[in-house]
Protein backbone atom coordinates (compact mmCIF):
# COMPACT_ATOMS: atom_id res chain seq x y z
CA UNK A 1 0.00 0.00 0.00
CA UNK A 2 1.27 3.02 -1.20
CA UNK A 3 2.32 5.25 1.87
CA UNK A 4 -0.31 8.33 1.76
CA UNK A 5 1.61 11.75 2.16
CA UNK A 6 0.04 14.76 3.28
CA UNK A 7 0.86 18.27 2.61
CA UNK A 8 0.51 20.59 6.16
CA UNK A 9 1.70 24.13 5.72
CA UNK A 10 5.00 24.28 5.06
CA UNK A 11 5.80 20.58 5.74
CA UNK A 12 4.87 17.41 4.03
CA UNK A 13 3.38 14.43 6.65
CA UNK A 14 4.19 11.03 5.28
CA UNK A 15 1.91 8.02 7.62
CA UNK A 16 3.60 4.52 6.83
CA UNK A 17 1.09 1.73 7.90
CA UNK A 18 2.35 -1.48 9.53
CA UNK A 19 2.34 -3.53 6.72
CA UNK A 20 4.52 -1.33 5.14
CA UNK A 21 6.57 -3.23 2.04
CA UNK A 22 10.09 -2.51 1.08
CA UNK A 23 8.46 -1.08 -2.47
CA UNK A 24 6.07 1.05 -0.37
CA UNK A 25 8.83 2.78 1.37
CA UNK A 26 10.80 3.33 -1.53
CA UNK A 27 8.03 4.69 -3.01
CA UNK A 28 8.09 6.78 -0.46
CA UNK A 29 11.28 7.72 -0.52
CA UNK A 30 10.97 9.24 -4.61
CA UNK A 31 7.16 10.41 -3.44
CA UNK A 32 8.82 12.60 -0.79
CA UNK A 33 11.80 13.84 -2.45
CA UNK A 34 9.95 14.79 -5.75
CA UNK A 35 6.73 16.64 -3.84
CA UNK A 36 9.56 18.54 -1.31
CA UNK A 37 10.24 20.52 -4.82
CA UNK A 38 6.76 20.59 -6.19
CA UNK A 39 5.10 22.25 -2.88
CA UNK A 40 8.49 23.81 -1.61
CA UNK A 41 8.71 22.08 1.29
CA UNK A 42 10.88 22.89 4.15
CA UNK A 43 10.75 19.85 5.90
CA UNK A 44 8.93 16.47 6.38
CA UNK A 45 7.99 14.04 9.28
CA UNK A 46 8.06 10.35 8.73
CA UNK A 47 5.30 9.05 11.06
CA UNK A 48 6.22 5.53 11.78
CA UNK A 49 3.88 4.96 14.74
CA UNK A 50 1.79 2.22 12.74
CA UNK A 51 5.11 0.36 12.05
CA UNK A 52 5.84 -2.77 14.67
CA UNK A 53 8.84 -3.88 13.30
CA UNK A 54 12.20 -1.14 11.71
CA UNK A 55 14.19 -3.78 10.27
CA UNK A 56 17.74 -3.16 8.51
CA UNK A 57 16.60 -2.45 5.25
CA UNK A 58 13.57 0.34 6.63
CA UNK A 59 16.73 1.74 8.42
CA UNK A 60 19.27 2.46 5.32
CA UNK A 61 16.29 3.76 3.76
CA UNK A 62 15.49 6.06 6.47
CA UNK A 63 18.82 7.34 6.22
CA UNK A 64 19.01 7.50 2.87
CA UNK A 65 16.06 9.37 2.78
CA UNK A 66 16.87 12.01 5.61
CA UNK A 67 19.87 12.72 3.70
CA UNK A 68 18.86 13.04 0.09
CA UNK A 69 16.07 15.51 1.53
CA UNK A 70 18.42 17.55 3.11
CA UNK A 71 20.34 17.78 -0.17
CA UNK A 72 16.90 19.13 -1.72
CA UNK A 73 17.41 21.76 1.10
CA UNK A 74 14.59 20.41 3.58
CA UNK A 75 14.51 19.11 7.20
CA UNK A 76 13.13 15.47 8.25
CA UNK A 77 11.78 13.75 11.23
CA UNK A 78 11.27 10.42 11.85
CA UNK A 79 8.27 10.28 14.53
CA UNK A 80 6.29 7.80 17.00
CA UNK A 81 9.43 4.93 17.01
CA UNK A 82 7.49 2.71 19.49
CA UNK A 83 9.67 1.84 22.46
CA UNK A 84 9.61 -1.46 21.94
CA UNK A 85 11.05 -1.04 17.91
CA UNK A 86 13.63 1.33 19.24
CA UNK A 87 15.13 -1.56 21.46
CA UNK A 88 14.90 -4.35 18.57
CA UNK A 89 16.60 -1.94 16.38
CA UNK A 90 19.49 -1.04 19.20
CA UNK A 91 19.58 -4.91 19.55
CA UNK A 92 20.29 -5.84 16.05
CA UNK A 93 22.83 -3.00 15.91
CA UNK A 94 20.59 -0.58 13.87
CA UNK A 95 20.72 3.16 14.19
CA UNK A 96 19.61 6.36 12.55
CA UNK A 97 22.81 8.49 12.72
CA UNK A 98 22.46 11.85 11.71
CA UNK A 99 18.83 11.33 11.99
CA UNK A 100 16.60 13.59 13.76
CA UNK A 101 13.75 11.46 15.80
CA UNK A 102 10.57 13.12 18.20
CA UNK A 103 8.46 11.33 19.81
CA UNK A 104 5.29 11.86 17.89
CA UNK A 105 3.70 14.11 15.21
CA UNK A 106 3.14 17.51 17.50
CA UNK A 107 6.85 16.79 18.52
CA UNK A 108 8.07 16.35 15.25
CA UNK A 109 6.17 19.73 13.55
CA UNK A 110 7.69 21.56 16.55
CA UNK A 111 11.18 20.23 15.93
CA UNK A 112 10.81 21.49 12.48
CA UNK A 113 9.61 25.10 13.04
CA UNK A 114 12.76 25.46 15.65
CA UNK A 115 15.17 23.67 12.97
CA UNK A 116 13.58 25.97 9.90
CA UNK A 117 13.30 29.42 12.17
CA UNK A 118 17.46 28.75 12.97
CA UNK A 119 17.93 28.70 9.19
CA UNK A 120 15.67 32.00 8.77
CA UNK A 121 17.74 32.95 12.17
CA UNK A 122 21.13 32.64 10.75
CA UNK A 123 19.72 34.45 7.26
CA UNK A 124 19.04 37.44 8.79
CA UNK B 1 -3.33 -23.66 16.76
CA UNK B 2 -1.25 -25.17 13.96
CA UNK B 3 2.07 -27.11 14.87
CA UNK B 4 3.79 -25.27 11.96
CA UNK B 5 3.02 -22.47 9.46
CA UNK B 6 4.86 -22.62 6.24
CA UNK B 7 5.54 -18.87 4.22
CA UNK B 8 6.37 -19.02 0.65
CA UNK B 9 8.86 -16.26 0.09
CA UNK B 10 8.90 -14.95 -3.49
CA UNK B 11 9.19 -11.33 -3.24
CA UNK B 12 8.70 -8.08 -0.52
CA UNK B 13 4.97 -8.91 0.34
CA UNK B 14 5.66 -12.19 1.13
CA UNK B 15 8.38 -10.82 3.78
CA UNK B 16 5.81 -8.50 5.36
CA UNK B 17 3.43 -11.89 5.30
CA UNK B 18 6.06 -14.20 7.58
CA UNK B 19 6.80 -11.13 10.03
CA UNK B 20 3.42 -10.84 10.45
CA UNK B 21 2.54 -15.12 10.75
CA UNK B 22 6.16 -15.56 13.12
CA UNK B 23 4.46 -12.46 15.46
CA UNK B 24 1.34 -14.28 15.41
CA UNK B 25 2.30 -17.13 16.89
CA UNK B 26 5.17 -15.99 18.83
CA UNK B 27 2.18 -13.44 20.79
CA UNK B 28 -0.11 -16.81 21.34
CA UNK B 29 2.81 -18.42 23.07
CA UNK B 30 3.04 -15.45 25.49
CA UNK B 31 5.84 -13.64 24.24
CA UNK B 32 6.43 -10.49 25.90
CA UNK B 33 5.75 -7.36 23.60
CA UNK B 34 9.34 -6.55 23.34
CA UNK B 35 10.68 -10.30 22.43
CA UNK B 36 7.64 -9.99 19.68
CA UNK B 37 9.55 -6.98 18.07
CA UNK B 38 12.71 -8.89 18.37
CA UNK B 39 11.52 -12.17 16.76
CA UNK B 40 9.38 -10.04 13.84
CA UNK B 41 12.79 -8.01 13.01
CA UNK B 42 15.23 -11.45 13.16
CA UNK B 43 11.99 -12.89 10.64
CA UNK B 44 12.33 -9.90 8.55
CA UNK B 45 15.85 -10.19 7.85
CA UNK B 46 16.41 -13.90 6.90
CA UNK B 47 13.41 -13.44 4.65
CA UNK B 48 14.19 -10.81 2.98
CA UNK B 49 17.19 -12.52 2.58
CA UNK B 50 15.53 -15.16 0.30
CA UNK B 51 14.07 -12.49 -1.56
CA UNK B 52 17.51 -10.99 -1.70
CA UNK B 53 19.89 -13.25 -2.46
CA UNK B 54 17.48 -16.72 -3.81
CA UNK B 55 15.17 -15.47 -5.47
CA UNK B 56 12.62 -17.56 -3.26
CA UNK B 57 12.76 -19.78 -0.26
CA UNK B 58 10.32 -20.17 2.62
CA UNK B 59 9.91 -19.56 5.99
CA UNK B 60 8.70 -22.53 8.50
CA UNK B 61 7.67 -21.53 11.51
CA UNK B 62 7.43 -23.81 14.53
CA UNK B 63 6.62 -24.39 18.35
CA UNK B 64 9.48 -25.74 20.79
CA UNK B 65 8.49 -27.09 23.86
CA UNK B 66 10.73 -27.93 26.87
CA UNK B 67 10.53 -28.30 30.45
CA UNK B 68 7.04 -26.64 30.19
CA UNK B 69 8.68 -23.51 28.49
CA UNK B 70 7.48 -22.64 25.37
CA UNK B 71 9.60 -21.29 22.39
CA UNK B 72 9.16 -20.42 18.94
CA UNK B 73 11.58 -22.12 15.64
CA UNK B 74 11.92 -20.14 12.85
CA UNK B 75 13.53 -21.70 10.01
CA UNK B 76 14.41 -19.99 6.42
CA UNK B 77 15.37 -22.35 3.87
CA UNK B 78 16.72 -21.60 0.23
CA UNK B 79 17.68 -23.05 -2.72
CA UNK B 80 19.73 -20.49 -4.02
CA UNK B 81 23.56 -19.84 -4.56
CA UNK B 82 24.51 -20.24 -0.58
CA UNK B 83 27.40 -18.40 1.52
CA UNK B 84 30.82 -18.94 0.42
CA UNK B 85 32.31 -17.89 3.79
CA UNK B 86 29.91 -18.18 6.19
CA UNK B 87 31.79 -16.62 8.86
CA UNK B 88 32.52 -13.83 6.83
CA UNK B 89 28.73 -13.25 6.34
CA UNK B 90 28.30 -13.50 10.25
CA UNK B 91 30.30 -10.84 10.66
CA UNK B 92 28.94 -7.02 11.36
CA UNK B 93 28.59 -4.45 8.32
CA UNK B 94 29.52 -7.54 5.79
CA UNK B 95 27.31 -7.16 2.96
CA UNK B 96 27.96 -8.10 -0.90
CA UNK B 97 25.08 -5.71 -1.83
CA UNK B 98 25.89 -2.78 -0.41
CA UNK B 99 23.54 -3.55 2.83
CA UNK B 100 23.99 -2.42 6.23
CA UNK B 101 25.56 -6.42 6.62
CA UNK B 102 23.65 -6.65 10.72
CA UNK B 103 21.00 -9.15 9.40
CA UNK B 104 22.71 -12.43 9.86
CA UNK B 105 24.67 -11.04 12.93
CA UNK B 106 21.71 -9.16 14.47
CA UNK B 107 19.51 -11.99 14.48
CA UNK B 108 21.83 -13.87 16.33
CA UNK B 109 21.99 -11.13 18.43
CA UNK B 110 18.47 -11.05 19.64
CA UNK B 111 17.76 -14.81 19.28
CA UNK B 112 18.36 -17.57 21.90
CA UNK B 113 19.42 -20.36 19.84
CA UNK B 114 20.67 -19.37 16.11
CA UNK B 115 22.22 -21.91 13.29
CA UNK B 116 23.40 -21.57 9.62
CA UNK B 117 23.91 -23.92 7.00
CA UNK B 118 25.33 -23.07 3.93
CA UNK B 119 26.39 -24.97 0.45
CA UNK B 120 27.95 -22.90 -2.24
CA UNK B 121 24.85 -23.61 -5.55
CA UNK B 122 22.91 -25.90 -2.99
CA UNK B 123 21.65 -23.24 -0.59
CA UNK B 124 21.44 -22.06 2.70
CA UNK B 125 19.25 -22.75 6.01
CA UNK B 126 18.93 -20.51 9.08
CA UNK B 127 17.29 -21.76 12.27
CA UNK B 128 16.73 -19.69 14.96
CA UNK B 129 15.17 -20.36 18.34
CA UNK B 130 13.80 -17.85 20.96
CA UNK B 131 12.19 -19.18 24.41
CA UNK B 132 9.43 -17.35 26.07
CA UNK B 133 10.37 -16.39 29.24
CA UNK C 1 13.33 -3.55 43.96
CA UNK C 2 11.48 -1.50 40.93
CA UNK C 3 13.67 1.90 40.15
CA UNK C 4 12.09 4.85 41.17
CA UNK C 5 11.22 7.46 38.16
CA UNK C 6 10.50 11.10 39.16
CA UNK C 7 8.69 13.14 36.96
CA UNK C 8 10.45 16.87 37.15
CA UNK C 9 9.01 19.13 34.36
CA UNK C 10 9.78 18.29 31.35
CA UNK C 11 12.64 15.22 32.28
CA UNK C 12 12.58 12.16 34.15
CA UNK C 13 14.63 11.17 36.66
CA UNK C 14 15.36 7.37 37.60
CA UNK C 15 16.89 6.86 41.15
CA UNK C 16 18.98 3.74 40.91
CA UNK C 17 19.90 1.87 44.17
CA UNK C 18 22.94 -0.40 45.15
CA UNK C 19 20.95 -4.13 45.07
CA UNK C 20 20.02 -3.25 41.63
CA UNK C 21 19.31 -6.77 40.00
CA UNK C 22 19.65 -7.42 36.38
CA UNK C 23 15.72 -7.80 35.71
CA UNK C 24 15.39 -4.26 38.10
CA UNK C 25 17.49 -2.47 35.31
CA UNK C 26 15.40 -3.94 32.52
CA UNK C 27 12.44 -3.20 34.01
CA UNK C 28 13.83 0.25 34.84
CA UNK C 29 14.60 0.67 30.56
CA UNK C 30 10.87 -0.52 29.61
CA UNK C 31 9.74 1.93 32.02
CA UNK C 32 11.78 4.92 30.79
CA UNK C 33 10.93 4.02 27.28
CA UNK C 34 6.89 3.77 27.72
CA UNK C 35 7.30 7.13 30.21
CA UNK C 36 9.02 9.64 28.12
CA UNK C 37 6.10 8.36 25.80
CA UNK C 38 3.29 9.02 28.68
CA UNK C 39 4.89 12.33 29.93
CA UNK C 40 6.45 13.85 26.51
CA UNK C 41 9.48 14.48 28.47
CA UNK C 42 12.54 15.72 26.62
CA UNK C 43 14.78 14.38 28.81
CA UNK C 44 15.98 11.45 31.17
CA UNK C 45 18.47 11.49 34.12
CA UNK C 46 19.65 8.05 35.48
CA UNK C 47 20.86 8.28 38.76
CA UNK C 48 23.91 5.76 39.48
CA UNK C 49 25.47 7.22 42.50
CA UNK C 50 24.16 5.15 44.76
CA UNK C 51 25.62 2.11 42.56
CA UNK C 52 28.73 0.22 43.81
CA UNK C 53 29.16 -1.76 40.45
CA UNK C 54 28.76 -1.25 37.09
CA UNK C 55 29.62 -4.20 35.36
CA UNK C 56 29.17 -5.57 31.73
CA UNK C 57 25.71 -6.56 31.47
CA UNK C 58 24.92 -3.06 33.18
CA UNK C 59 27.30 -1.03 30.83
CA UNK C 60 25.22 -2.64 28.16
CA UNK C 61 21.57 -2.52 29.20
CA UNK C 62 22.65 1.53 29.63
CA UNK C 63 23.76 2.13 26.36
CA UNK C 64 21.13 0.26 24.91
CA UNK C 65 18.79 2.40 26.78
CA UNK C 66 20.49 5.58 25.79
CA UNK C 67 20.33 4.64 22.21
CA UNK C 68 16.89 3.79 22.21
CA UNK C 69 15.65 6.93 24.42
CA UNK C 70 16.91 9.07 21.24
CA UNK C 71 15.20 7.22 19.25
CA UNK C 72 12.20 8.37 20.95
CA UNK C 73 13.38 11.44 20.56
CA UNK C 74 14.46 12.62 23.88
CA UNK C 75 18.14 12.63 25.54
CA UNK C 76 19.79 10.87 27.92
CA UNK C 77 22.30 10.98 30.05
CA UNK C 78 23.68 8.86 33.24
CA UNK C 79 25.19 11.11 35.97
CA UNK C 80 26.34 10.15 39.50
CA UNK C 81 29.04 7.40 38.48
CA UNK C 82 31.51 7.15 41.54
CA UNK C 83 35.33 7.39 40.99
CA UNK C 84 36.29 3.86 41.71
CA UNK C 85 33.06 2.41 39.77
CA UNK C 86 34.39 4.45 36.86
CA UNK C 87 38.19 3.20 37.06
CA UNK C 88 36.61 -0.18 38.13
CA UNK C 89 34.84 0.03 34.48
CA UNK C 90 37.71 1.30 32.48
CA UNK C 91 40.24 -1.51 33.95
CA UNK C 92 37.57 -4.01 32.59
CA UNK C 93 37.38 -2.71 29.17
CA UNK C 94 33.76 -1.19 29.60
CA UNK C 95 32.87 2.43 28.05
CA UNK C 96 29.50 3.64 27.24
CA UNK C 97 30.43 5.35 23.83
CA UNK C 98 27.62 8.10 22.37
CA UNK C 99 26.29 8.32 25.89
CA UNK C 100 26.38 11.53 28.04
CA UNK C 101 27.07 11.64 31.43
CA UNK C 102 27.36 14.29 33.87
CA UNK C 103 29.03 14.30 37.58
CA UNK C 104 25.79 14.71 39.35
CA UNK C 105 21.82 15.29 39.30
CA UNK C 106 22.56 19.20 38.87
CA UNK C 107 25.45 18.85 36.21
CA UNK C 108 22.71 16.14 34.51
CA UNK C 109 19.95 18.71 34.10
CA UNK C 110 21.84 21.29 32.97
CA UNK C 111 23.27 19.47 30.31
CA UNK C 112 20.00 18.57 29.63
CA UNK C 113 18.85 22.17 29.47
CA UNK C 114 21.93 22.87 27.46
CA UNK C 115 21.18 19.72 24.91
CA UNK C 116 17.47 20.62 24.76
CA UNK C 117 17.47 24.48 24.38
CA UNK C 118 20.00 24.13 21.63
CA UNK C 119 16.89 22.76 19.62
CA UNK C 120 15.01 26.07 20.94
CA UNK C 121 17.83 28.31 20.75
CA UNK C 122 17.09 29.77 17.38
CA UNK C 123 13.46 29.43 18.07
CA UNK C 124 13.25 33.54 19.65
CA UNK D 1 34.62 -13.59 60.57
CA UNK D 2 33.90 -16.80 58.62
CA UNK D 3 36.35 -18.85 56.62
CA UNK D 4 34.72 -19.54 53.82
CA UNK D 5 31.50 -18.34 52.37
CA UNK D 6 29.18 -19.71 50.42
CA UNK D 7 26.49 -18.03 47.84
CA UNK D 8 23.97 -20.51 45.91
CA UNK D 9 23.57 -18.79 42.02
CA UNK D 10 20.58 -19.75 40.85
CA UNK D 11 19.03 -15.78 39.44
CA UNK D 12 20.42 -12.74 39.13
CA UNK D 13 19.19 -11.74 42.59
CA UNK D 14 22.26 -13.96 43.83
CA UNK D 15 24.39 -12.21 41.57
CA UNK D 16 23.47 -9.26 43.73
CA UNK D 17 24.05 -11.17 47.46
CA UNK D 18 27.29 -12.86 45.98
CA UNK D 19 29.08 -9.97 45.05
CA UNK D 20 27.82 -7.88 48.23
CA UNK D 21 29.55 -10.65 50.22
CA UNK D 22 32.47 -10.01 48.32
CA UNK D 23 33.09 -6.41 49.33
CA UNK D 24 31.52 -6.71 52.55
CA UNK D 25 34.79 -10.11 52.75
CA UNK D 26 37.24 -7.55 51.24
CA UNK D 27 36.20 -4.77 53.39
CA UNK D 28 37.20 -6.75 56.33
CA UNK D 29 40.58 -7.66 55.34
CA UNK D 30 41.54 -3.91 54.41
CA UNK D 31 40.96 -3.56 50.62
CA UNK D 32 40.80 -0.15 49.27
CA UNK D 33 37.46 1.32 48.09
CA UNK D 34 39.06 1.18 44.59
CA UNK D 35 39.78 -2.76 44.57
CA UNK D 36 36.24 -3.35 46.79
CA UNK D 37 34.96 -1.74 43.57
CA UNK D 38 36.96 -4.32 41.32
CA UNK D 39 36.47 -7.32 43.15
CA UNK D 40 32.84 -6.41 43.29
CA UNK D 41 32.45 -6.35 39.39
CA UNK D 42 34.69 -9.39 39.15
CA UNK D 43 31.72 -11.49 41.14
CA UNK D 44 29.22 -9.84 39.63
CA UNK D 45 30.83 -10.93 35.65
CA UNK D 46 31.19 -14.66 36.51
CA UNK D 47 28.16 -14.81 39.05
CA UNK D 48 26.14 -13.87 36.07
CA UNK D 49 27.84 -16.03 33.46
CA UNK D 50 26.64 -18.89 36.06
CA UNK D 51 23.09 -17.67 35.50
CA UNK D 52 23.02 -17.14 31.67
CA UNK D 53 24.99 -20.14 30.40
CA UNK D 54 25.10 -22.79 33.69
CA UNK D 55 21.57 -21.63 35.18
CA UNK D 56 23.26 -22.62 38.75
CA UNK D 57 26.03 -22.98 40.32
CA UNK D 58 28.08 -21.10 43.22
CA UNK D 59 30.16 -18.91 44.41
CA UNK D 60 32.77 -19.37 47.17
CA UNK D 61 34.62 -16.89 48.52
CA UNK D 62 37.81 -17.52 50.88
CA UNK D 63 40.35 -15.55 52.35
CA UNK D 64 44.35 -16.33 51.26
CA UNK D 65 47.26 -15.63 53.25
CA UNK D 66 50.87 -15.45 52.61
CA UNK D 67 53.19 -13.22 53.78
CA UNK D 68 51.59 -12.04 56.67
CA UNK D 69 49.30 -10.27 53.35
CA UNK D 70 45.82 -11.20 53.39
CA UNK D 71 43.79 -11.47 49.51
CA UNK D 72 40.49 -13.04 48.63
CA UNK D 73 39.88 -15.68 46.51
CA UNK D 74 36.71 -16.40 44.38
CA UNK D 75 35.81 -19.39 43.56
CA UNK D 76 32.92 -19.36 41.09
CA UNK D 77 32.06 -23.00 39.82
CA UNK D 78 28.88 -24.60 37.85
CA UNK D 79 27.97 -28.03 36.56
CA UNK D 80 26.66 -26.35 33.32
CA UNK D 81 27.27 -26.74 29.15
CA UNK D 82 31.05 -26.25 30.05
CA UNK D 83 33.11 -24.32 27.47
CA UNK D 84 34.56 -25.90 24.55
CA UNK D 85 37.26 -22.84 23.49
CA UNK D 86 38.32 -21.41 26.32
CA UNK D 87 41.39 -19.14 24.71
CA UNK D 88 38.53 -17.74 22.52
CA UNK D 89 35.94 -17.21 25.57
CA UNK D 90 39.34 -15.24 27.50
CA UNK D 91 39.12 -12.67 24.26
CA UNK D 92 37.78 -9.53 24.21
CA UNK D 93 34.68 -9.07 22.43
CA UNK D 94 33.95 -12.74 21.87
CA UNK D 95 30.32 -13.75 23.53
CA UNK D 96 27.98 -16.39 22.41
CA UNK D 97 25.05 -14.37 23.85
CA UNK D 98 25.13 -11.63 22.51
CA UNK D 99 26.98 -9.68 25.30
CA UNK D 100 29.89 -7.32 25.48
CA UNK D 101 32.31 -10.44 26.03
CA UNK D 102 34.21 -8.28 28.27
CA UNK D 103 33.59 -10.46 31.53
CA UNK D 104 36.14 -13.03 31.49
CA UNK D 105 39.38 -11.09 29.99
CA UNK D 106 38.05 -8.37 31.91
CA UNK D 107 37.95 -10.24 35.41
CA UNK D 108 41.44 -11.45 34.54
CA UNK D 109 42.78 -8.30 33.93
CA UNK D 110 41.16 -6.68 37.42
CA UNK D 111 42.29 -9.84 39.25
CA UNK D 112 46.16 -10.63 40.45
CA UNK D 113 45.32 -14.70 39.51
CA UNK D 114 42.94 -15.83 37.32
CA UNK D 115 42.37 -19.70 36.57
CA UNK D 116 39.63 -21.21 34.55
CA UNK D 117 39.25 -24.60 33.83
CA UNK D 118 36.06 -26.24 31.62
CA UNK D 119 34.84 -29.14 30.23
CA UNK D 120 31.73 -29.65 27.94
CA UNK D 121 29.38 -30.97 29.65
CA UNK D 122 31.16 -31.11 32.84
CA UNK D 123 31.35 -27.57 33.49
CA UNK D 124 33.43 -24.42 34.66
CA UNK D 125 35.16 -23.84 37.25
CA UNK D 126 36.67 -19.94 37.16
CA UNK D 127 39.57 -18.90 40.12
CA UNK D 128 40.27 -15.83 40.85
CA UNK D 129 42.69 -14.21 43.53
CA UNK D 130 43.35 -10.49 44.82
CA UNK D 131 45.86 -9.55 47.07
CA UNK D 132 45.38 -6.58 49.60
CA UNK D 133 48.12 -4.08 49.20
N1 LIG E 1 19.89 -16.71 1.90
C1 LIG E 1 21.08 -16.29 1.45
N2 LIG E 1 21.62 -16.80 0.31
C2 LIG E 1 22.82 -16.37 -0.14
N3 LIG E 1 23.57 -15.43 0.47
C3 LIG E 1 23.10 -14.88 1.61
C4 LIG E 1 21.85 -15.27 2.16
N4 LIG E 1 21.64 -14.58 3.32
C5 LIG E 1 22.72 -13.79 3.47
N5 LIG E 1 23.62 -13.97 2.45
C6 LIG E 1 24.94 -13.31 2.29
O1 LIG E 1 25.38 -12.88 3.57
C7 LIG E 1 25.64 -11.46 3.57
C8 LIG E 1 25.28 -10.86 4.91
O2 LIG E 1 23.88 -10.93 5.13
P1 LIG E 1 23.18 -9.91 6.13
O3 LIG E 1 23.95 -9.93 7.42
O4 LIG E 1 21.74 -10.24 6.20
O5 LIG E 1 23.43 -8.47 5.49
P2 LIG E 1 22.88 -7.76 4.15
O6 LIG E 1 21.70 -8.54 3.66
O7 LIG E 1 22.56 -6.37 4.60
O8 LIG E 1 24.03 -7.79 3.18
C9 LIG E 1 24.83 -10.93 2.41
O9 LIG E 1 25.37 -9.71 1.90
C10 LIG E 1 24.89 -12.09 1.41
O10 LIG E 1 26.11 -12.05 0.69
N1 LIG F 1 30.03 -20.57 33.34
C1 LIG F 1 30.02 -20.68 31.99
N2 LIG F 1 29.52 -21.80 31.40
C2 LIG F 1 29.51 -21.93 30.05
N3 LIG F 1 29.97 -20.99 29.20
C3 LIG F 1 30.49 -19.86 29.73
C4 LIG F 1 30.54 -19.64 31.13
N4 LIG F 1 31.11 -18.42 31.35
C5 LIG F 1 31.40 -17.93 30.14
N5 LIG F 1 31.04 -18.77 29.16
C6 LIG F 1 31.25 -18.58 27.69
O1 LIG F 1 32.29 -17.65 27.49
C7 LIG F 1 31.85 -16.53 26.71
C8 LIG F 1 32.55 -15.25 27.15
O2 LIG F 1 32.13 -14.92 28.47
P1 LIG F 1 32.24 -13.41 28.96
O3 LIG F 1 33.63 -12.92 28.66
O4 LIG F 1 31.82 -13.34 30.38
O5 LIG F 1 31.27 -12.57 28.02
P2 LIG F 1 29.66 -12.57 27.85
O6 LIG F 1 29.06 -13.22 29.04
O7 LIG F 1 29.35 -11.10 27.73
O8 LIG F 1 29.39 -13.31 26.58
C9 LIG F 1 30.35 -16.52 26.89
O9 LIG F 1 29.70 -15.88 25.81
C10 LIG F 1 30.02 -18.00 27.01
O10 LIG F 1 29.94 -18.60 25.73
Amino acid sequence: MRVPILKQGPYLIASVQSALTDADLLQMRDDLARLVGQHRSHGVVVDVTALDVLDSFAARTLRTMAYAIRLRGAQMVIVGIQPEVAFAMVQLGLSLPGVDTALDLEEGLALLNRKTSEDHASEG
Amino acid sequence: MKDEVRVTIKSDVDVVAARQEGRALAAHLGFSTGDLALIATAISEVARNIVNYAKQGEIILKVAEKDGRYGIVVVARDQGPGIADVARAMQDGHSTSGGLGLGLPGSKRVMDDFDIVSEVDKGTTVTMKKWAR
